[in-house]
């Protein structure tokens, strides 16, 4: 089984050189950490700023310069800063490559919840809807199951819905799986996870085929 | 025709209960410090403001919340602010979340005298209710409206007497549209100059979109997450 | 009656300090050799330049800094460049104060036809459409007939619009009128110009009341 | 990934005949000279290209129109240009006439992702003809569409190898929002410089929307109207 680094360390196996790839909060940031050396990844944040920098030092800290979490960021040689219509337009006009979101649930049809709990205080979508309304290729960082462990990868989401059939691709802690036609294809397991923990684990059409390798991380 | 004015309160004298506001910011990171302790000291009430969040519970937008002068926020994000939750919860105050880039975009419209445009976030969700759909090359958009207010009030950093705005980093985040939408713009600035000193190829925000400005004072620039590494 | 510099200097006593301003090609750029000295006026020009300065010396020519008609002009203190999107969101939103075009006809109802002449090469339309549709006090600098003699001021435009009901004044080598609900009221008269000059002259609906002032220039 | 190419030739090389094109320029100010003068080398046929302008008989687009590379002219104004004229009347050539702010904002909506939007210019005049109309507040709009294209063709003034543009003057006009918008774009730059080299908050387009960039040469900068003042 993956902790929350191994699922990070996972995705951060997509990554390709020349991408600009946006990070939501939480489990998606650490992929960050995990760009490979000598692979030149461009970070987008949508408060404005392309080629994000790591946290600052003491010294560096600038309460204009912060990312989409609010955390204080700095930049890189090749940053830029626009305005918020802008950094959406990028969003919307697909020139971000990769984009990696939690979820509370998806399904299998690529549908994911991410941004509403009924009976909660609703805080907002964010920039979330855009994000998945438009980004070519999702991948969301979760739990396969949540805390009562329940599924959280569905034939229907429970939770108001964040997007239609986007996520492309989801890495949990248990598996990796590819989202189809057919519903979710099992495609890598984490080590020690066998194929009948997945199958336990998911309540969407589940999709395994020939033999399932164990990831490399 | 001078659109300098001394300070925040003269800056703000002419908005009045009832108004719907913009204000500019992206947490606290670029908010419009001077015209919000402003707003508060004049205490004018029942205001929309549209601001992508809400400010916390003592800075920013958190500020007028504790004073109830905000009848309903249009924003995209709203946590971090215990006062909002118990007046939400309470009904005292409205929320309309709408997805960040329909907020930057609706704001865009109002500033580029688009009425409206089709945009594909919220397609399938409760955002979508009420809204007209339609299909372009294969794909489900929406159509959304430029937002309609009375005053906007943004922070740039550099601004001069003509109006012109250049803004810091991330800090410009809705500023520009919300400069651009207002019917009535309010500019505050950490540096007020002169025509001329501004390079022209530089500016963010022309003047022509810019009815008032003033050199801010004091600002506190609070940061929500300091996040630091050990170098 | 007022030859083309006459109908420049009469519409520049529209200008009013702070304003916006957005002048045609050919006799409204005249205008703007006619601004009251110590007045603070902004020429837009829609190829992306506010605060517009005069023809540059030889000295001061610069292929990257011209203006909407495609001439070397030259930059002011104050001056700002922006891109084409934003030059014609400033018209759109209604931030230009005052915009004076030239027109081959116009109406009782304040149609403008100054784009296209059935049966010639038509060059296009440029800015003129977007800044009729949305400008929100738009003055006509024309000849009051044709070369023909025939009126430019109709009941019905013949030519092909450019806009509906957008003209709110027009100052002829005539006269001053302002455009209501009941058509061309008469304002002033240009200097050696009498009513039954301007009657002759006027096809369409035509509102004469009281003394008609001869026009101060 | 490396966005640099050599030259033009080599940034053009993709182009296929009857793709739709987008070149950046208002007149012959701040058009990519070195990109049509390699189309023309190239010989690619039947485009279509959307400019504001189509050059004059012996510069730009012009040159494209000389050889019998255009099929059709997407633009808001096409005068000073008699060869133009000539194809036009002879039914060699299409053009379709379009308002420069509509023309501007088709731009725009495609490198925002936003396919369709309403606009005033053009209501009750044949351009509204067999589009839909529709009022917003009293006032009447038309709906415009995003523009589509296979390649984006700009000029700018600096860029970097990160693809990140400036532009000067009103050379920047049609160029920032076609290099957003087009599906591949290519930037031809005065002077290419390092990453870090342009300051972040002075870039007009962020390097996410440029795939190839050169350094361009010997650049004419051709003046249609010189007019000067004494002095």
């Amino acid at each position: 089984m993956l902790d929350k680094n191994g699922i990070a360390k996972r995705i951060a196996r997509e990554l390709k050189d020349g991408y600009y790839v946006n990070l939501g909060i939480g489990v998606p940031t650490l992929v960050a950490n995990y760009i490979p050396e000598g692979m030149h990844v461009t970070l987008q944040s949508e408060n404005g700023l392309l080629g994000m920098g790591p946290f600052p030092t003491e010294a560096e800290v600038d309460p204009d310069l912060i990312n989409a979490g609010k955390q204080t960021v700095t930049t890189l040689p090749g940053s830029s800063f626009f305005d918020s219509a802008t950094s959406f337009g990028m969003i919307r006009s697909g020139r971000v490559d990769l984009t990696v979101l939690g979820a509370m649930e998806i399904n299998d049809r690529g549908d994911i919840a991410n941004w509403k709990i009924p009976g909660k205080m609703v805080k907002g979508m964010g920039g979330a809807m855009d994000l998945v309304a438009s980004a070519k290729n999702i991948i969301v960082a979760m739990m396969h199951t949540n805390k009562a462990g329940e599924s959280k990868l569905l034939t229907e989401c429970t939770l108001p819905i964040t997007g239609l059939g986007c996520v492309k691709k989801v890495v949990t802690d248990l598996c990796v799986m590819d989202i189809t036609d057919r519903g979710f294809e099992l495609k890598e397991l984490a080590p020690g996870v066998t194929v009948e923990m997945v199958k336990n684990a998911t309540a969407g059409r589940l999709v395994v085929e020939g033999e399932i390798p164990t990831m490399e991380i | 025709m001078n659109k300098v004015v001394a300070n925040a309160d003269e800056a703000v004298r002419d908005i009045k209960d009832g108004m719907t506001l913009m204000l500019g910011g992206f947490g606290l990171c670029g908010i419009p410090e001077n015209s919000i302790a402003a707003l508060v000291r004049m205490g004018v009430k029942n205001l929309t403001c549209i601001s992508n969040n809400a400010g916390v519970d003592d800075f920013g937008i958190g500020l007028m919340l504790k004073t109830r002068q905000v009848k309903k926020m249009i924003s995209s994000y709203v946590g971090e602010n215990d006062e909002f939750e118990r007046q939400l919860l309470s009904g005292e105050l409205e929320v309309e979340l709408i997805p960040q880039g329909t907020l930057a975009e609706r704001c865009r419209a109002a500033g580029a005298g688009i009425p409206a445009f089709f945009t594909p976030a919220g397609y399938g969700t409760e955002v979508a209710e009420g809204k007209e759909v339609r299909e372009f090359n294969g794909k489900m958009y929406l159509l959304e409206h430029a937002f309609d207010s009375d005053f906007a009030i943004v922070k740039a950093w550099k601004g001069d007497t003509d109006g012109n705005l250049i803004f810091k980093g991330t800090a410009r985040n809705f500023n520009p549209m919300m400069a651009m939408a207002g019917k009535i713009t309010i500019a505050e600035v950490e540096e007020l100059l002169e025509p001329g000193e501004l390079a022209a190829n530089e500016i963010h925000v022309p003047g022509i979109f810019v009815n008032k400005i003033f050199k801010g004072v004091n600002y506190e620039k609070r940061i929500e997450q300091r996040t630091v590494r050990q170098n």
